[in-house]
């Protein structure tokens, strides 16, 4: 066995003692570890990526000395392998994009506490991305809520207390969901190795035996993840929770942890359950709906604030909104258009937020529009940033969001129920019209030269040497928006052959 | 030898645009009261180019049958211009007309200002008209009659007033409406004709028409309405009275007499050379053709009854006078053809000695309502006179040249197969004549015979001088003979009704 | 008729169904934030009390060896245990986290009730 | 090897056009020099490329394995690249004495030189995927031109026009999707439609194309969509004229071309629900465009409604699927180009040289700026349709197109047509009636200070107006060009 094949356990190893260990040492040395640690774990995830592409097929890898049907299990694919390279890169930049903010919003003896936090999260993150065993996603799962917890609340106002404690019980109870779903499962199959669980599961759709109890559970994981990853109606949580929490917290809740669940329960349906009983389940159907209710209304709400920051989270709820429509359409293509635009969305809105927090900061740290105005010409790097930033959410040719939307529609396109058809289409188009309608809304207030009174609102210029951390983000992210809008063939391939490996 | 056709279209024109030009850089240049200052050189210009081309036109109307292609617009699509009866006829009368109020408008205009710009268009327009009735074949015509629109435009709004802009954009507009459903009509006639070519007795294609007779008769309709703007037919006939009246005189009587025939002639072109006058015979078209005419003949008389202002009264009076020639077309026989060309000319005359008579009233003593001109007889007896010459011919009693016309109408209205429409048609046309008389004569009573004593009439001035006095004569007195011995013309017309029909 | 004694069959799973729907609703629908962590307790432990249902086989005892290890047949499935006892660990460890949350906020706006809070904040923004 | 002069034509004004904000000019006349040589030496290279016409395509890369950029020069494309070549470098002239009163022109001229190699790069696109990408960087491109003067109202023209552009790129893409999957992306005359493939869901395909059509039509500014086109009225006049009387709008009516002539091909669709549903619509906005026009007082706003009827000429033209009605349609799109770059160059004189901007205000201009109002008023008479000026030859060529095709729609067309000519005859003419007759006793003391303007604007005026006389006295040629280019060369 290659030595590769170890890494991604040590992965995790590696995110989860840096935790405790950050705790101890001062704030500087934990910002240098976990950046460390983070681009280590990219570097590993990246060679095993590499392996996995070459071998061709996933491996199993065995925790402690139990053997299957007991033991713990990690299981590498390429699909996980990728995504645990793109996560490590979007929360490296995230982290190297929100210093700043950090270092003015959180006291300093409480630096060292943020990234604690941080590694635990992106602990669960891998975890959840590469676990074989169900009752571990599980445990996962709840570390990832209260890390992520601590993210939001960890700067201290009225505003993210309440918001973590809203984030919080909204998230319990779709764990609490998961977690009885997963019991059932348990109940049913006597198994928590999810290709264990997937083998009976298969005998009991071939036998037709308990039909009933097996849409139970498997209504009540994905209302659970569902909950937990903010689609549409079970939103509330999230624009306080990404709106006032500190820059790098929004963009690593919005750009990978909601992401996370839905990985998760894209993996349920592939591993666990099996998609073709997913899809002998009119389950689709329901995600397909709520998903286009949710690109719509997502939108809407958007449009309607006035505070730039909560706009942008809306409009993640409208992209969770397009993901699930994806999957909702049940087919192949359609989980390979949801897995791309997870990819894509996270570029773009991570980059959106940094961009957002540099706007605002050459603004006078105000988040209403009416003092944006003219932002793009005191900090022309996140000016540009922004602007790329929401073109590629509105759809533009070359950036990122013109694929994922072309393999919507696609998905759309194949789909053999031609209501369903038309439904997507249609529903793309106002959704495209409605994001064009507040990220253009934003853009061209941020290109509107400032009017004279704009003295005492205490703007500044900001040039791009003035911010070189927040700038190098940017530009990375701007980078990987263009790359994944350019050439997307081999991504494509990739995810396409990691979800073969998945089924 | 085309270019005894192209001289008198052409010259006019440029010396017309000559004039304009030069006027409007001396507006450019020059200050308010310099332009005050008319110049000598106008006068002989003017003259020398309107007899030359009408020269030119009388040579090439005359001397047998021409033909001569500019260049092709479009794909089989030409320019060209063509000689035959209706243009030489046509012609001469354009001609005669437009040389005599030349004369007349010079001692007119002296006093309306802006000569040099009347007398520009005037140019133009006559070689417009000359290109309208040279030409060959329909896209030509539609083209001189946009042609026409535009540039007689400017006469309409000479003197500047709110009013005549107002009367002038309502002209422009009704024209291009009627030229636009022309259009129509030419569009669906391109592929149903075998040529757009002027050929007697029509072109159309049996073959293709098979089926399609309802858009073909559809667009004859059209193009029959959108011609009859110029001619003042029903329903599109409201900008005729509005914009006739405020034009100064000699545009007012060259409009109301020559002008108004450009329709006519487009509605001979189409009715006898393009389309063929069997394909109409009897369908519903012919009938509301008819009625139309019919309608605008009662309908102008009766309105021109009621008008006290005599230039408007004139001008309803040409409403319904036209429609005498469209009532003559639409009927459909010889002997109604060629009663309308003979009421063409007569009118032309009739109708431009009228205008003129009123406009002379305007210029010696600025009187234009009618219940004004009571005892005018006593101090200007020659112009009354011509008037009541005049006003005889239209109403049509023998000898008058009126008369014969409304003879021939009334006999082709006889010998059509039209069933009640011949009768009521007849019956209409007495009924007008009577009104003609009704509106025009009680000027000459109240003019000649006043209890007034001549030292109480408040008219300033007697008979206008020579140069508008005489082409007024010369028009009065052809207005007469022509009906006195009237056979020559007579021959000329029923030929032409012979060919095309 | 059939379902019901199925019901009183596994009167058990019924409980904790029952119990878990009560913790739901007091978790989602309480004003009061300590009642809202009570919800979560109780849904949670309705959760571990249907496990060790799953796990416990009438008539056998705990796998644990005393005298010699006896055959299969003689011990309970020890794995639903071995989750009740992580499950209890995750949620002693949330239920912390929320009671030090509810902390806070009572220090910031001396109320437990969530509405209350919500509202006052949004005035604060004014 | 001559398929890379495609590229250079359309990366030479882009990459020239970047830069203009950063290098430094010592004065306008240098800015003048270097963006005038750069637009001629494109229109050169244009010109060159289109007398020896390459005849292999040149694909750049691709997105995915169905999404490939490609180049390919066809006689549509021709045509179109040959007109924004003739145009562009009058309007550059034009825009230099124009631009002189507005502020930070670098900025506008680097966009307005980035625009002619995007337009061209639409001209040159050889398959539909090309095509829309380069429409949508035209959108993005011409944004920040119209809200150059950055007034409040100019802001909220531009938001509206992103807008309408947005959403009908989107269903554009929508459509396009079906492309993709039904058949080949690139251009054949006469279609690329795999109809064994599409099977039994005709009516899926035909919804497509009609969302194909708004969506490009959007550009047009086919009702429901023409809002947008006169609000964009604010932007300085070149942009209004160039861009939104000929360049960003007509790509639209071309991309209606290609995707029903090209792409879904006409035996297909003709006689289908979707074209006499995509007909009425556009004979609709042939009238409510001009009836609009009548009722503006604002001159520019006025001839931007113009614009909307006469593009949907255009689009009636496409819409009639026969090659007689292409033929229209091209002869519209370039004559058209014409008369209504002169109109908008004379509206924006006036507003240069005295500010003034409402019908009412232009009493007596005539006198005064005699070159401009004559050329107002004869491409006026053109766009209504006068014989001997090229406004008629389209109008000829589309009835006649349209009584060949004989359906009912089709002579309601017609009539369209004719009532929308009569419509511009009552926009037009009362001001030029103004300008040169403006009434008794009117003193010209009051607009003592008009006058025309220099050489830079009054040039492209004249010449545009000889073009205007050109082709509609000698537009055979040309004429057989469009058939030829109809007839799929």
């Amino acid at each position: 066995m290659a030595f590769v094949q170890n890494l991604p356990f040590i992965c995790i190893l590696l995110s989860l003692f840096t935790g405790p260990l950050s705790s101890i040492l001062s704030g500087k040395m934990t910002k240098k570890l976990n950046l460390v640690m983070i681009t280590a774990v990219g570097i590993m995830s990246a060679m095993v990526l590499a392996f996995t592409v070459k071998s061709g097929e996933a491996y199993t890898y065995m925790m402690g000395h139990f053997p299957a049907p007991w033991g713990n299990e990690i299981r590498v694919g390429v699909l996980e392998a990728l995504l645990a390279t793109v996560f490590s890169v979007i929360m490296l930049l995230c982290i190297v994009g929100g210093s700043k903010e950090r270092e003015e919003e959180l006291e300093s003896t409480k630096q060292n506490l943020y990234y604690i936090m941080a590694n635990l999260l992106f602990c669960s993150l891998l975890a959840l991305i590469y676990t074989n065993d169900i009752f571990t996603a599980y445990v996962f799962v709840e570390i990832n809520t209260i890390s992520a917890c601590g993210l939001i609340m960890i700067r201290q106002n009225g505003r993210t207390i309440e918001a973590s404690m809203r984030y919080m019980i909204m998230s319990l109870l779709g764990s609490g969901l998961l977690l009885l779903g997963i019991c059932f499962l348990y109940d049913l199959t006597g198994h928590l190795l999810m290709s264990n669980i997937k083998e009976q599961v298969q005998i009991l759709a071939a036998t037709g035996e308990y039909q009933i109890p097996l849409l139970v559970c498997i209504t009540l994981m994905t209302v659970g993840l569902a909950i937990k990853s903010a689609l549409y109606p079970f939103h509330t949580w999230l624009p306080d929770a990404y709106g006032y929490s500190t820059m790098s917290s929004s963009a690593i809740l919005s750009s990978l942890v909601s992401k996370g669940y839905i990985i998760l329960l894209i993996k349920i349906y592939y591993r666990v359950i099996g998609i073709d009983v997913i899809r002998a389940s009119k389950i689709t159907n329901v995600l397909f709906v709520f998903g286009l209710v949710g690109m719509v209304m997502g939108s809407v709400n958007a449009i309607k604030e006035n505070n730039i920051r909560r706009m942008i989270a809306y409009s993640s709820v409208a992209q969770i909104g397009y993901i699930y429509m994806g999957l909702g359409l049940g087919s192949e293509i359609g989980v390979i258009a949801s897995v791309f635009h997870i990819l894509s969305h996270a570029a773009s809105k991570a980059l959106l937020f940094v961009a957002a927090s540099g706007i605002t900061r050459a603004s006078g740290k105000n988040k209403d529009f009416a003092s944006l105005t003219g932002a793009g010409f005191r900090n022309r790097l996140a000016g540009i940033a922004f602007t790329i930033g929401s073109l590629s959410m509105v759809g533009f040719p070359t950036f990122a969001g013109f694929i994922s939307k072309f393999w919507f529609a696609q998905a759309a396109f194949e789909n053999a129920n031609h209501t369903k058809t038309m439904l997507a289409l249609i529903v793309l188009i106002i959704s495209t019209v409605l994001n064009a309608l507040y990220f253009m809304k934003t853009v061209i207030r941020i290109y509107t030269p400032a009017p004279a009174l704009a003295k005492e609102k205490n703007y500044q210029n900001i040039t791009v040497r003035g911010q070189a951390p927040k700038s190098f983000a940017m530009i990375c992210f701007v980078a990987m928006n263009f790359m994944l809008g350019m050439c997307s063939d081999p991504i494509m391939k990739l995810i396409q052959s990691g979800l073969e490996m998945f089924g | 030898m085309g270019i005894w056709i192209l001289l008198p279209i052409i010259l006019p024109i440029v010396t017309g645009m000559y004039l304009l030009i030069s006027s409007f850089l001396k507006h450019l240049k020059s200050t308010e009261s310099e332009l005050k200052t008319a110049d000598g050189s106008l006068k002989p210009v003017v003259l020398l180019t309107l007899i030359v081309s009408v020269a030119a036109a009388f040579y090439a109307s005359w001397t047998g049958d021409k033909s001569i292609t500019l260049f092709y617009l479009m794909k089989d699509i030409p320019i060209c211009f063509k000689v035959d009866a209706v243009a030489a006829l046509f012609v001469t009368v354009v001609s005669i007309v437009w040389l005599l109020v030349g004369f007349y408008a010079f001692p007119y205009m002296s006093h309306e200002g802006e000569e040099k710009r009347y007398f520009g268009f005037y140019l133009v327009v006559y070689g417009v008209l000359m290109g309208l009735n040279f030409s060959g074949n329909l896209v030509t015509l539609y083209l001189f009659y946009e042609l026409m629109t535009v540039t007689s435009m400017p006469m309409v709004l000479h003197n500047g007033s709110r009013e005549a802009i107002m009367a002038a954009l309502k002209y422009l507009f009704y024209s291009m409406c009627g030229a636009y459903m022309a259009l129509f009509g030419i569009f669906v006639l391109n592929k149903y004709c075998d040529t757009l070519a002027f050929v007697a007795g029509g072109s159309l294609n049996t073959v293709l028409a098979q089926g399609n007779e309802t858009i073909i008769l559809i667009a004859v309709m059209a193009m029959l309405i959108g011609f009859g703007v110029k001619a003042g037919m029903l329903p599109l006939h409201a900008w005729l009275p509005a914009a006739h009246p405020v034009a100064p005189a000699p545009a007012s009587a060259v409009l109301s007499s020559i002008i108004v025939k450009g329709g006519v002639l487009a509605i001979v072109r189409v009715v006898y050379y393009v389309v063929g006058a069997d394909v109409i015979r009897g369908t519903w078209v012919q009938y509301a053709w008819l009625i139309l005419s019919l309608l605008t003949v009662f309908m102008g008389s009766m309105l021109a009854y009621r008008e006290p202002v005599f230039k408007k009264r004139l001008a309803y009076s040409t409403v319904s006078q036209v429609s005498y020639i469209l009532f003559g077309l639409a009927v459909l026989t010889p002997a109604g053809i060629t009663g309308a060309l003979l009421h063409v000319v007569f009118h032309a005359f009739i109708k431009c000695t009228l205008f003129l008579t009123a406009g002379i009233f305007i210029f010696q003593c600025g009187k234009s309502r009618v219940d004004e001109l009571e005892g005018i007889g006593k101090c200007m007896p020659k112009t009354l006179w011509c008037y009541t010459f005049a006003a005889l011919a239209l109403i049509g009693i023998p000898p008058a040249s009126g008369f014969i016309s409304k003879w021939y109408l009334a006999q082709g209205a006889f010998d059509s197969q039209i069933g009640i429409l011949g009768w009521g048609g007849i019956v209409v046309l007495l009924l007008s004549a009577l009104l003609t008389a009704g509106y025009l004569l009680p000027i000459t009573m109240k003019g000649f015979f006043t209890e007034k004593k001549t030292e109480e009439l408040e008219f300033e001035k007697g008979e206008p001088p020579m140069a508008m006095l005489m082409p007024l004569m010369i028009l009065a007195f052809l207005a007469m003979i022509l009906g006195v011995l009237p056979s020559g013309m007579i021959d000329y017309a029923a030929q032409i009704a012979a060919t095309i029909l | 008729m059939m379902n019901l004694t199925n019901l009183l069959a596994n009167y058990g799973e019924a409980a904790a169904m029952i119990l878990f729907g009560i913790g739901f609703t007091n978790l989602l629908l309480q004003n009061n934030l300590i009642k809202k962590i009570i919800g979560l307790n109780i849904m949670d432990t309705a959760v571990y009390l249907f496990l060790a249902l799953k796990g416990y086989i009438a008539g056998r005892q705990a796998p644990i060896v005393v005298d010699g290890v006896q055959s299969v047949e003689a011990y309970i499935n020890p794995i639903p245990s071995g989750l009740v006892l992580t499950g209890i660990v995750v949620s002693v460890s949330v239920s912390a986290l929320m009671l030090s949350l509810t902390i806070r906020l009572y220090r910031r706006y001396h109320t437990l009730n969530f509405d209350e809070i919500t509202t006052m904040i949004k005035k604060e923004e004014k | 090897m001559n398929a890379i002069i495609m590229l250079v034509v359309v990366l030479l004004p882009i990459l020239a056009g970047i830069p203009i904000p950063v290098l430094p000019f010592k004065n306008r006349k240098q800015l003048m020099c270097y963006v005038e040589g750069v637009t001629i030496l494109t229109s050169v290279l244009v010109l060159v490329m289109l007398l020896n016409r390459p005849t292999d395509s040149l694909v750049l890369f691709q997105f995915t394995e169905e999404m490939i950029l490609e180049f390919h020069l066809d006689g549509l494309g021709m045509v179109f690249a040959g007109m924004v070549a003739v145009l562009w470098p009058l309007a550059i002239l034009y825009s230099f004495e124009y631009m002189k009163h507005e502020k930070h022109e670098e900025v506008f001229f680097m966009f307005y030189t980035i625009t002619y190699g995007i337009t061209l790069g639409v001209a040159l696109s050889g398959d539909i995927v090309t095509m829309y990408v380069f429409f949508e960087m035209l959108s993005l491109v011409t944004l920040p031109l119209i809200m150059h003067t950055l007034t409040r109202e100019a802001i909220h023209a531009s938001r509206t026009y992103f807008y309408y552009m947005i959403g009908g790129a989107a269903c554009a893409f929508m459509g396009m999707i079906f492309v993709l999957n039904y058949g080949g992306s690139a251009f054949v005359m006469g279609g690329t439609l795999d109809l064994a493939k599409a099977g039994e869901n005709v009516n899926l395909l035909l919804v497509g194309y009609v969302m194909c059509f708004c969506g490009f039509g959007v550009k047009t500014a086919m009702w429901p969509c023409s809002s947008w086109l006169p609000k964009a009225g604010v932007a300085p006049t070149p942009v209004t004229a160039l861009l939104h009387a000929v360049a960003v709008v007509k790509t639209g009516a071309f991309a209606t071309m290609r995707v029903t002539y090209y792409t879904f091909g006409t035996e297909f669709l003709k006689g289908t629900w979707a074209q006499e549903f995509l007909m009425i619509l556009i004979i609709f906005t042939i009238v409510y465009g001009c009836s609009r026009g009548v009722k503006e007082t604002h001159l520019k706003r006025r001839l931007a409604w113009s614009t909307v009827s006469n593009l949907s000429y255009i689009l009636f033209g496409v819409i009639l699927m026969t090659p007689a009605g292409l033929v229209g349609a091209l002869s519209h799109m370039i004559f058209h180009a014409a008369m209504k770059i002169c109109l908008f160059f004379c509206a924006g004189a006036v507003i240069y040289k005295t500010g003034r901007n409402y019908v009412y205000e232009l009493d007596g201009f005539g006198r005064k700026m005699p070159c401009v109002f004559t050329c107002f008023t004869l491409s006026g008479l053109a766009l209504m349709g006068l014989p001997g000026m090229c406004g008629f030859i389209s109008k000829w060529n589309l009835a006649q197109a349209a009584v060949e095709s004989g359906t009912v729609l089709s002579y309601v067309g017609i009539v369209a047509l004719l009532i929308s000519a009569l419509l511009t005859a009552l926009y037009i003419m009362p001001v030029s009636v103004r300008a040169f007759f403006p009434g008794k006793g009117f003193d010209y003391e009051k607009i003592s200070d008009v006058e025309d303007p220099n050489w830079m604007i009054c040039v492209p005026l004249v010449l545009l107006v000889i073009v205007i006389f050109y082709f509609g006295l000698h537009s055979q040629p040309i004429i057989d060009a469009f058939a030829a280019v109809a007839s799929g060369m």
